[in-house]
């Protein structure tokens, strides 16, 4: 498989507070990540842990703080941002947002919408060949034609959501990143969303990066899980060995805490306490010391690096690979 | 939409049938202004010293003022002094506001720093006092009586751009906007400022009637407007001076008039609100 | 509340001085034609003019002149008054205690009146109270504040009679002034223990009061009416509710308290009102205070008065603003621990 | 089940009256909640599991109206009493707690003093007393520090704190039970399982009992004992939860089951289900609200009301033809 997008070293912080309250919110500190031709990689994490900050840097909505991001070898992180806006590299990474109602313009209707993005990173040879385009997406996603003159407010919230697949998918992108894009749904649409997903990656061949805090639905719909810890990467491995053999304390917390009717009664070991604090973190203590079952002195000593435990199995912790 | 559209207009005035009666009043109102001198009985600024101080009676509905001058006409023919520094003053602040609100809004940064000071400069002050300050320093003119206005409005929409594009700027459409090759300028002009200008034409409206008070009332302390020029603030102030002697309609129906402008723009803010907000239907 | 909180809303406050001054600085060298010329007056000569550029300054750079506009500040000076003669700092000081004997009596007033109304109305949404609440704030919005006055003053002085005429504070044909100690006459007319003088100076106050403070009624109950119903529909008012807490512990305790922050955030506003309509009142009422002077100022084009009342006024109103800052932080533990 | 329900609501019918019609929001809907045990109310949106327990609650907005059923709880009628009196048993024999924990808290009280104000309001207890029994209930929530927390305001505490404030004030003073509204949506799932294990260990070591409502059948499965499954204002199903999983009996209740993606092992053994609600402003609705999205669909679906219909031990199903 080769690599489509190659992020390395990727930082953003934030300024804070004020006087002497001032600090940097490292959102995402130092993080490399692989992303293959076709792959589908699933990024999760708790809330604030940077997931859609990263996914807001790998789709240049966002400016990274340091860092290279390479698209098919070129570093598209480079090139000024007023001119990447209307380069062909722009549909190369196309989105789908988290909530379909805000993920619309009020003022356009579903034609519009999709016709937008064509125009401007595709063009088009005149009003015939867009229509033309815009019916086609509409198409792929499964909305009937009909649907082309009507406002956000006047569809389903399963139909909003496939609107918005298809403004994304409309102009052809390599890699479809996707921010939570079924978490405002009920669980008879998301099922529909979800396959409908799978499908057009299996026809159209895009890689996907699908941002999620649902573990159940990332082992659906994708390859390999990516988890993040306080704007880091603390493991990432193919989703079978993770969900087999989970090698971080986090992500084994993680995964104990899905809800699942076959825990019936047990008491699985929980996860309490709140994450340490984002700004100004220190580098030499480990992000999840503290809050960490197994937390030891050397934790507090260095911050464990990302290491091979197995097949393409990354964890960042000291005591990953030794059994507890 | 133009259904629901329809349906909405017809929803706003049939919950709130004050709306309709505002609507019948502002065309009246525009009528007076864009024809009011061809329709009034008398030459509003004729002067007849045979018929001074004459009580309202069926030559002269409103009653006459010291000069013998038929108040009707008057304070027919004012509509269009009244609401043109009205009109004009909250066009100007619109645009202004708008423009600058909503830049500083997206852009963020030194801009907003530099824009959000203005505004707190400008509300810093009393603003009817300022507009008094900014009248008596630039002159006692019409002109300068709408830019005063203008002035001391211009925080409201400007603050109230910013503070919605603030607000859509982080949104997922403006962000999908962005993914789909629109540059700021094009993000601006057409997926953020049409939204806000439902909201924002409600707020001028709203905003209007708080315009002519403050126009009439800077004539009515003798800014801006001169005798014998027709004009409500003015008519009052000349008026009121016969309190003491009770010729009562010398004041009472410039002033009306005033209070009938005020109220029509402040309940066609507000169906205007309904008809865009339906949450606030209450 | 947290002293670092309160110096930190004192200094928040500096900005807008300093954009106060600016302004006023600016406003004064805007005047149209040769500035010289105004504040010479009418019956100067080009000598006098010239005199009076060069003791202003005004052929001066703008900064200098700015630097000088500071220091006279600083020594409070506001120039002189053309029409009375005197110093304009002497002028305000004298009339000050009037316009705000006013004021304060409007805004007690307007609070009074306005927030039981309010939160009156919002308890009980379509009742009576709600409509008359309705209804008074649709009428305080839309009646000009000078017109209300002469209204007043036309029913309840000339058709019935009930109010002494508007001649200013108290008729000084059937009173004598008390001694001036705190310049509030209804209190130095209690010191100076002359009732009589104390009812003429209420009756004097009550029709400009009510005038001026049906004025801020309106927002105020307004605000109050909507920022109750937006609490009695909150989620921890629901929350209140569904763990039983009395009807008067949740109207109160719970709904009143978060009302009462934005009604205290939008007295800044009320403020602004109060002290730009107090000029029209003054003006109808014959009221000795700054606002008349600062209008029969303007219609003379005696710039160094108006210039002198606008920064009062505005620095007046900068400090009202942080009381009501520091009065939210009272209220408000998210602003006194800044969260 | 021989003993009394705590809880039994039957035949309840509820319309709201809006400028657009009447929304038929609960159509003869029963349920009852035994004590010691938790039941789930799972459903997806609209589909008025909120809207049952905030009318046991006596919570509705003011444009509800209660056409028809009964709700007794411990024995009380709780629609034919006086409004006081059932509004008194709200916080002492029945609470609630909501979703978005950090706004249903008073934003400018402390915690502490939060809860207790209900303590003083249902107790004899002295303010003074009420400060230590509020630290006792904050630390029978397991939060730590309760002392220092009591004068913490919500602000400063985070999601899944709040919502275990929240839980401290519905228990401070023990009630028979406890209505948990999609108490864990919005939080994290590691704090979402603490806040459930939470809720499970007080029910299982108290005679109380609870209702879960959520969206999430996988979240039910893991806490609930029996379950009750609600789709467009019905109650099509209730049973234990291991046979509702096992042997789902309604249509809606299968696909819901095979919908969500805890159960299946692979995207193509995910299941979608057709169609969306039924508009519940129509007059015309039919019996079955879920007949026009069913692939099981009978001719009686339309013409005839469906009843509850036992279909094994402790489990009713409203379907004509049933799985």
């Amino acid at each position: 498989m080769t690599t489509l997008l190659e992020a390395t070293g990727l930082k953003r912080f934030y300024k804070v507070g004020s006087g002497r309250k001032r600090g940097m919110l490292h959102a995402l500190d130092g993080v490399d990540l692989a992303i293959g031709t076709g792959e589908s990689v699933g990024l999760v994490g708790e809330s604030g842990c940077g997931k859609s900050t990263l996914a807001r840097v790998l789709a240049r909505l966002v400016e990274p703080t340091a860092g290279s991001l390479r698209f098919k070898g070129e570093d598209i992180a480079a090139i000024p941002l007023a001119r990447f806006i209307t380069s062909p590299l722009r549909a190369r990474i196309q989105m789908v947002f988290q909530d379909p109602t805000e993920s619309l313009n009020p003022h356009f209707t579903v034609g519009d919408a999709i016709a937008d993005p064509i125009r401007r990173l595709r063009g088009a040879a005149d009003k015939n060949d867009l229509d033309r385009r815009v019916r086609a997406a509409l198409a792929m996603v499964g909305l009937p034609d009909n649907l082309i003159g009507r406002y956000p407010h006047q569809l389903s919230g399963g139909q909003k959501a496939r609107v918005g697949i298809a403004r994304a998918v409309a102009v052809e992108p390599e890699l479809l990143i996707l921010d939570e894009p079924t978490s405002a749904l009920d669980v008879s649409v998301q099922a529909v969303v979800l396959k409908l997903l799978a499908d057009l990656r299996a026809r159209l061949g895009m890689s996907y990066v699908f941002v999620s805090h649902d573990l159940d639905v990332v082992r659906l719909l994708c390859e390999r899980v990516v988890v993040m810890y306080l704007g880091e990467v603390i493991e990432t491995a193919p989703t079978e060995a993770l969900f087999e053999g989970p090698a971080h304390p986090y992500t084994r917390a993680l995964l104990a805490a899905i809800p699942d009717p076959h825990r019936r009664g047990q008491h699985p070991p929980r996860l309490d306490g709140s994450p340490r604090s984002p700004i100004d973190p220190d580098p030499g203590v480990c992000q999840f010391y503290g809050r960490c079952p197994r937390g030891q002195p050397v934790c507090a000593q260095s911050r464990p690096p990302l290491r091979p435990v197995g097949a393409g199995h990354l964890a960042a912790c000291h005591f990953a690979g030794h059994p507890a | 939409m133009a259904a629901a559209t329809l349906r909405d207009v017809r929803y706003a005035f049939g919950e709130n049938p004050l709306t309709a009666v505002a609507l019948a009043i502002f065309l009246l109102l525009v009528a007076c202004a864009v024809v009011g001198p061809a329709l009034v009985p008398y030459d509003p600024l004729a002067t007849n010293s045979d018929f001074r101080l004459v009580p309202p009676s069926s030559t002269h509905w409103f009653g006459t003022d010291r000069l013998g001058r038929d108040i009707l006409s008057r304070v027919v023919v004012a509509a269009r002094l009244d609401l043109g520094m009205a009109v004009c003053a909250v066009a100007l602040s619109l645009v202004i506001g708008t423009g600058l609100g909503a830049v500083a809004g997206y852009r963020g940064g030194w801009i907003d720093n530099v824009v959000g000071r203005l505004f707190d400069t400008i509300m810093a002050f009393p603003l009817f006092v300022l507009a008094m300050g900014i009248v008596a320093a630039l002159g006692n003119s019409v002109a300068n009586i709408v830019i005063a206005t203008a002035i001391i409005n211009l925080p409201f929409y400007g603050r109230f751009a910013r503070a919605e594009v603030n607000i859509r700027r982080e949104l997922a459409y403006v962000e999908a906007a962005r993914m789909g090759g629109n540059g700021a300028a094009l993000i601006l002009a057409r997926h953020l400022i049409p939204n806000i200008m439902p909201p924002m034409m409600v707020q001028a409206s709203l905003n209007m009637g708080w315009a002519i008070l403050n126009a009439a009332g800077l004539s009515f302390i003798g800014l801006g407007v001169r005798p014998p020029e027709a004009e409500w603030g003015i008519m009052v102030s000349e008026g009121a001076s016969f309190i003491f002697s009770g010729e009562w309609w010398t004041f009472v129906f410039p002033g009306a008039a005033l209070v009938l402008a005020v109220f029509c723009f402040n309940l066609l803010g507000d169906g205007l609100r309904d008809m865009i907000d339906p949450r606030r239907r209450t | 509340m947290a002293y670092r909180a309160v110096l930190q809303r004192i200094a928040g406050a500096l900005p807008s001085l300093i954009g106060v001054v600016i302004v006023t600085f600016l406003l004064s060298r805007a005047l149209p034609g040769d500035p010289a010329a105004y504040f010479a007056g009418p019956a100067a000569n080009a000598a006098s003019v010239q005199q009076v550029r060069e003791s202003l300054g005004l052929d001066k750079s703008w900064p200098e002149q700015f630097w000088r506009y500071l220091s006279d500040l600083s020594h409070g000076s506001l120039g002189h008054s053309l029409t009375t003669g005197q110093s304009v700092v002497a002028d305000l000081v004298q009339r000050l205690p009037a316009s705000m004997e006013l004021t304060f009596c409007a805004l007690i007033f307007a609070i009074i009146v306005a927030v039981p109304l309010g939160v009156l109305a919002a308890a009980r949404p379509d009742s009576i109270v709600d409509h008359l609440c309705r209804a008074l704030v649709t009428m305080g919005a839309a009646f000009p504040t000078f017109f209300v006055a002469l209204l007043f003053v036309y029913v309840f002085y000339y058709v019935l009679g009930w109010a002494p005429q508007p001649v200013g504070r108290l008729d000084e044909i059937y009173y004598t002034f008390p001694s001036e100690v705190t310049g509030f006459l209804l209190i130095d007319t209690l010191i100076a223990g002359d009732f009589a003088a104390f009812r003429g100076a209420l009756a004097q106050l009550i029709l400009p009061t009510v005038s001026l403070g049906l004025f801020a009624l309106a927002p105020i109950a307004r605000m109050t009416r909507a920022a109750m119903l937006a609490a009695l529909g909150s989620d921890f008012v629901r929350t209140a509710r569904a763990n039983g807490l009395a009807a008067g512990t949740v109207l109160f305790t719970y709904a009143f308290r978060n009302a009462l922050l934005a009604v205290v955030n939008t007295l800044g506003m009320v403020f602004s009102f109060l002290l730009g309509s107090n000029v029209l009142i003054e003006q109808v009422f014959g009221w000795p205070g700054v606002g008349s002077y600062a209008v029969s100022a303007v219609i003379a084009s005696d710039y160094a008065s108006v210039q002198g009342f606008v920064l009062l006024m505005a620095v007046a109103y900068v400090l009202l603003n942080l009381v009501v800052d520091l009065v939210a932080g009272l209220i408000d533990p998210r602003v006194r621990f800044g969260g | 089940m021989s003993a009394p329900p705590l809880l039994d609501v039957d035949g309840l019918t509820l319309d709201f009256r809006t400028r657009a019609g009447r929304v038929k929001a609960l159509d003869d809907i029963s349920f009852s909640v035994q004590r010691g045990e938790i039941l789930g109310i799972v459903g997806e949106s609209g589909s008025g599991k909120s809207v049952s327990a905030y009318a046991v609650m006596d919570l509705l907005d003011g444009n509800a109206e209660i056409r028809g059923g009964t709700m007794h709880f411990g024995g009380a009628d709780l629609i034919e009493r006086d409004r006081a009196a059932v509004r008194s048993m709200r916080g002492r024999e029945i609470s609630m707690i909501f979703q978005s924990p950090r706004t249903a808290l008073n934003p400018i009280r402390s915690v502490g003093r939060q809860i207790a104000d209900v303590l003083v309001r249902h107790g004899p207890v002295p303010r003074r007393q009420a400060k230590e029994k509020a630290i006792a209930a904050l630390r029978k929530v397991r939060i730590p520090d309760p002392e220092r927390r009591y004068d913490a305001y919500p602000f400063e505490l985070s999601g899944g704190m709040c919502q275990r404030v929240m839980i401290a004030m519905a228990l401070a003073c023990e009630p028979m039970l406890l209505i948990a509204d999609e108490p864990t949506t919005g939080l994290d799932v590691t704090t979402q399982a603490v806040i459930l294990d939470l809720i499970r260990d007080l029910v299982d070591n108290s005679r109380m009992a609870a209702i879960l409502i959520t969206h999430d059948l996988g979240l039910a499965g893991e806490y609930c004992d029996r379950v009750a499954v609600m789709h467009a204002g019905h109650v099509v199903e209730t049973a234990p939860m291991a046979a509702l999983l096992g042997r789902p009996a309604h249509p809606y209740s299968a696909k819901l089951v095979a919908a969500t993606p805890s159960s299946a092992a692979s995207i193509d053994e995910l299941a979608s289900i057709p169609g969306n609600l039924p508009n519940l402003l129509r007059d015309d609705l039919p019996y079955c609200r879920f007949c026009d999205r069913c692939d099981r669909r009978v001719a009686r679906c339309d013409t005839e009301p469906t009843p509850m219909t036992a279909v094994g031990e402790d489990h009713l199903v409203r379907c004509w033809s049933p799985l």
